[in-house]
């Protein structure tokens, strides 16, 4: 069991036809995900990494039996592959691209909500579900199997801890970046809802940085909701100075607001298992007997 | 991209908000020439990009306008937090019956803009949030229709405002919405906004930080966005032209890693230990040999670093691409700060080879090169 | 019984300090409808016949208990004046304004949908459930309590024909005016659902006109779904001539589409009993007895 | 409100539509001088806002300028469905690989705007979709989101464009949609869309029906708008500057009414009892003396008016304030044809003892007044 994406999933790749889209198409098709197809506007009738290639989403829908999206295009056309891919019916719709402009994500964002559908990043490294899918631009080989949710700000953090995890024996159900941007699909509470509705989670991971308060709004949800199952946490930039952006757009503590620290201290008022350090995620996991167990 | 208080302010007028009669001068003399035309007390202020000028007297007050000339050459020999003061802005002082804080954001924990409003302007807005929360209304604009009449006018009425004054402010309030709607502003903030004798409402000053992200459909600032900003250091803007994330921080490790969470992670790991790092530094997913030497040579340039560390989880990035960037550097200008490698993921072992041939050896895990890195600098 | 409106009716007016907002307000409460404040921006504080007058909706609902809106705010403003009632959670919202662009309604009715609120109008005369409540400026005395809803894009032609079946003795449950402009909330579809599901109604009167294709596919839906109450209709503009506007925007023939006679053709072909002339509606109804009873 | 080809284009042009090389002509000599610039085959087209010009001879050909000069002065004295014809657009003759058919429409039954197009252009589509309706692609555009560019390239693609082709299609579509929503246009059409040899798209004919109810928003068409338009009769010039909803018929029995649906069944009566109706005449809602005085005086003094019907159910409007007015024509100028009144409703008694006071009278039923009004033309 997982959550969002499995081996039901049929993805077509957005932007299939440019150095990123073609490199990680492939790259997913090795790790077994199932791509029907690819779009790119002007280059119908091709094909590309030995995939159909369509001018439309809704050209690839008469074609093949899609339910998902990735979706690699350059910023400036971002928003409108978001919405073609969502008028057709597809859910995921990963987005990759970064530096998409935040007015551009918002109104996205909402148009995704007021139609059911789920949009992950942007800005995101993607989600996979060890062993079924990946959409996204993640080595594969870093996950196993297993009961642990993965939700992350960031990209090879997350690689690193779901290294350290597998390392240690602790394998993953389905692991997602919600994105480095200030405004993104799904956020720590969207996906704490995820994980507990899914019977092949028994803990949820949050890897959560500077910047924002998604980390604080989780764990007053975590509070408020009694939530049902272990929760572990890493909390990246207690080192980073204020008003400066440390890469993500989304990384960046405003005011008093947004510290690493702020955040360690709710989570840890909501009895989350916080990490000092990345390593040490396995240690408090290996400690803690589940209390669902 | 954060714009200068005058150029905010002329983007400002042209959209029909009021500002206080006034120019920006780059000499005293001109200073002086502006007091002259505009009359009455004047005002001059360092236009600078960095918060806190008032406190550092980059804010004088002039009532001739030999006084201004003289208060124009004290601001203009000033440098603010780091930042030299190559402008000033010359304004007629109003006379203000009340002054109100008015604020556009990006509000992300709602996925929407937010207009934060308050009738305690003039002063530090977030003390005034902490200190009495309900003296700054928060009102949340939809993603898709943005403001309307009618949200404005609840919020000038909030603020006390009735008939034709309430008019006025709602026509304000909705001004400074589409300069955010029309500029891709992240923020769009003026504190003070304010309240003539007349009723007309006035944005005394005014911070837009424009969305990076959207520079590409404002061709009016690509121009101004390459200019060294004065924020950012002489290293940074050296690295991003390179096309490195890069910020510059206090201490003397240098840090290169790649993704922008394993750099803060490697950071934190490092002062966790008792050191100090001098900068962070992301060479990007899929990093090839030149972006690793690049950032390399850059770090190990500055003075300041006295170690440099270099943290790879090589997923899209090649563990080989990267031992060929460092290995490139110490062939063609040696390595002159000691070094520590960690460098695990994608043709790791191809990696270690061309490290090996070069005498160099990588390290697996995270914690314990953090450990050695701070050990060579306290050695 | 009726549909939209009636004794549980608790109306706002936007607009009531004008002219027509304030001569039809006084109508309204004359004929015993419950409006319960008036907006008009600027003018908060003040009384309008009577009436506690707001500068905003959200600022009348914090003192009233509102569930309705009627709308005579002049037309540049009625699109956000619509929104903004529809933000309040207000249903039906009543738009009497006439000469809104085109797009403006659009938008709106798109903005309604969205959010499961029902607009009446624009241009329109609004609504009337006999006896309880009237959101509209049609003369209240033409109308009395029985079992015919009526639908009309018309304004006096409805209450002509009103007058005489009331003067036949025929009464009614609902009446009320979709409106004569290209764009309106509610088409004869969605009155022909209301009044299916109105225990109150057991006949069903459309009063169409020439332009669009709102009668025919009326027809239609009358046909397919097999309509389980009797319908009769009435089309004005037999005698227009095609590419001049009567009056309303809407009642326009455009090429070949939208004549009378093709109307009154889909509508025969469905069952419908059609008038030739007003007067003959009463005949048909009286001589036909209700398939329901 | 129609906007002339040359208008349209005008327009189109400034937003990077691309339209045949030419100019607009209001006499022969400067219909030559355009074709010496422009060179080439020229065409000649009558500038009207009716339809039909082709047919009635308001399109011609020519090789050289002194033709052009020679089919100008031909077309500059025709009439066209009773519109004379004022201005010439001359352009070049633009050579066709295939003729498309491109329309941007309110689609009421959807609440949307809907694109049209074919591969069928230079016809009467109207005519292409009763016979073959596959050959018209019909699109519904989002109403809040609008034609995004996957829309565009979704009609390109089915009407069989490929590659770069297919962004030359979509780029040329979105921009007719632009022009829709920033001139707020009930239609964009152009029938021909010519397919160059070049690629590019042309729109060789351009139709714009800009919305009424919109133009408080268009400055730039207030003066133009009050034009008399060569549609509008010199009747209904002169009843629509009175404030009436004015339309001028064929026949000869003049119709006064109050409320659009009832003028128009009042029309339908006359009718179905044989008589023609004049006009269409709405005095609106709470009309009063004045407004129906006016339309009495206007009706009854065309020529073609044989008998006048006054059918009048009062709601808003008061039966006494309609009285009045027939009355005061009545002693102003006298009552020229035969009238025949119905009037109930609000104020029907006191409004009955002033017609009576005149010695006039109303009728109850409109069926019984219409077959009076009809028996009095027949007499």
């Amino acid at each position: 069991m997982a959550v969002l994406i499995g081996k039901q999933t049929r993805a077509i790749v957005q932007g299939i036809t440019g150095n990123q889209g073609s490199f990680h198409t492939r790259l997913m098709l090795d790790y077994g995900t199932r791509i029907v197809a690819g779009v790119t506007p002007g280059k119908g009738g091709t094909t590309a990494v030995g995939l159909p290639v369509f001018d439309t989403v809704a050209a690839a829908l008469e074609k093949t039996d899609a339910n998902a999206s990735i979706i690699f295009v350059p910023a400036p056309f971002a928003k409108e592959a978001g919405m073609e891919a969502i008028d057709a019916g597809l859910t995921p719709v990963v987005i990759i691209t970064e530096m998409i402009p935040a007015r551009d994500s918002m109104i996205l964002i909402e148009y995704a909500k007021n139609r059911g559908a789920t949009i992950i990043g942007p800005n995101t490294p993607g989600i996979i579900t060890a062993g079924e899918s990946k959409l996204g631009i993640m080595p594969g080989d870093v996950f196993k199997p297993g009961k642990v949710g993965l939700g992350s700000r960031s990209g090879t953090l997350t690689y690193e801890i779901a290294a350290s995890l597998t390392h240690d024996g602790i394998g993953q159900s389905t692991c997602l970046g919600i994105g480095g941007d200030p405004f993104t699909g799904l956020n720590f509470v969207d996906v704490l809802k995820l994980f507990r509705d899914d019977p092949g989670t028994d803990t949820v991971v949050l890897i959560g940085e500077i910047g924002g308060s998604a980390e604080e709004d989780a764990a007053n949800y975590i509070r408020d909701t009694k939530y049902p199952k272990r929760v572990a946490a890493y909390i990246a930039g207690r080192a980073a100075p204020p008003g400066k952006r440390m890469g993500h757009a989304g990384a960046i503590i405003t005011g008093t607001e947004g510290t690493a620290d702020a955040k360690m201290k709710s989570l840890r008022e909501a009895d989350v298992l916080v990490a000092e350090v990345p390593s040490e995620l396995s240690r408090l996991l290996l400690q803690q007997v589940s209390p669902l167990q | 991209m954060k714009l200068f208080e005058y150029e905010a302010k002329s983007i400002a007028q042209n959209l029909g908000i009021n500002t206080p009669r006034g120019a920006v001068a780059s000499t005293s003399e001109e200073a002086r020439d502006i007091h002259k035309r505009i009359g009455g007390e004047a005002v001059i202020k360092a236009q600078v990009l960095v918060a806190g000028r008032g406190k550092a007297g980059g804010i004088k007050f002039a009532s001739k306008p030999d006084e201004t000339r003289d208060r124009a050459t004290e601001i203009l020999n000033m440098t603010i937090k780091g930042e030299r003061v190559k402008k000033v802005l010359v304004e007629q002082k109003a006379a203000a019956k009340k002054e109100l804080f008015a604020s556009i954001v990006l509000d992300r924990a709602n996925r929407c803009q937010t207009v934060l409003a308050s009738d305690q302007g003039g002063v530090d807005i977030e003390e005034v949030a902490r200190q009495a929360p309900e003296k700054v209304l928060r009102h949340r604009l939809d993603p898709v229709f943005g403001m309307r009449s009618y949200d404005a006018r609840l919020i000038a009425l909030k603020l006390g405002y009735q008939g034709a004054q309430q008019g006025t402010f709602t026509d304000f309030l909705s001004n400074l919405y589409r300069l955010s709607v029309i500029y891709d502003a992240e923020l769009v903030e003026s504190n003070p906004v304010i309240e003539m004798q007349d009723g007309r409402f006035l944005a005394a000053d005014l911070r837009v930080i424009v969305d990076d992200n959207s520079l590409f459909r404002h061709p009016e600032f690509q121009e101004r966005s390459k200019e060294i900003s004065s924020e950012v250091t002489a290293l940074e803007s050296k690295a991003r032209d390179n096309g490195l994330a890069f910020v510059e921080l206090d201490g003397d490790i240098g840090i290169i890693g790649n993704g922008a969470g394993l750099v803060m992670a490697t950071l934190d790991l490092v002062k966790q230990y008792g050191g100090k790092p001098a900068n962070f530094c992301d060479v990007g997913g899929g990093a090839n040999a030149e972006h690793v030497a690049t950032a390399l040579q850059i770090i190990q340039g500055a003075d300041k670093v006295k170690a440099v560390f270099v943290n790879i989880l090589a997923g899209i990035t090649r563990c080989d691409e990267v031992a060929k960037g460092i290995v490139d550097v110490k062939k063609v200008m040696g390595l002159k700060k000691p070094l520590v490698i960690r460098m695990v993921g994608t043709n790791q072992e191809e990696g270690r080879k061309i490290l090996q041939s070069a005498g160099l050896t990588a390290m697996d895990k995270m914690d314990e090169a953090a450990r050695l890195v701070v050990s060579k600098v306290a050695a």
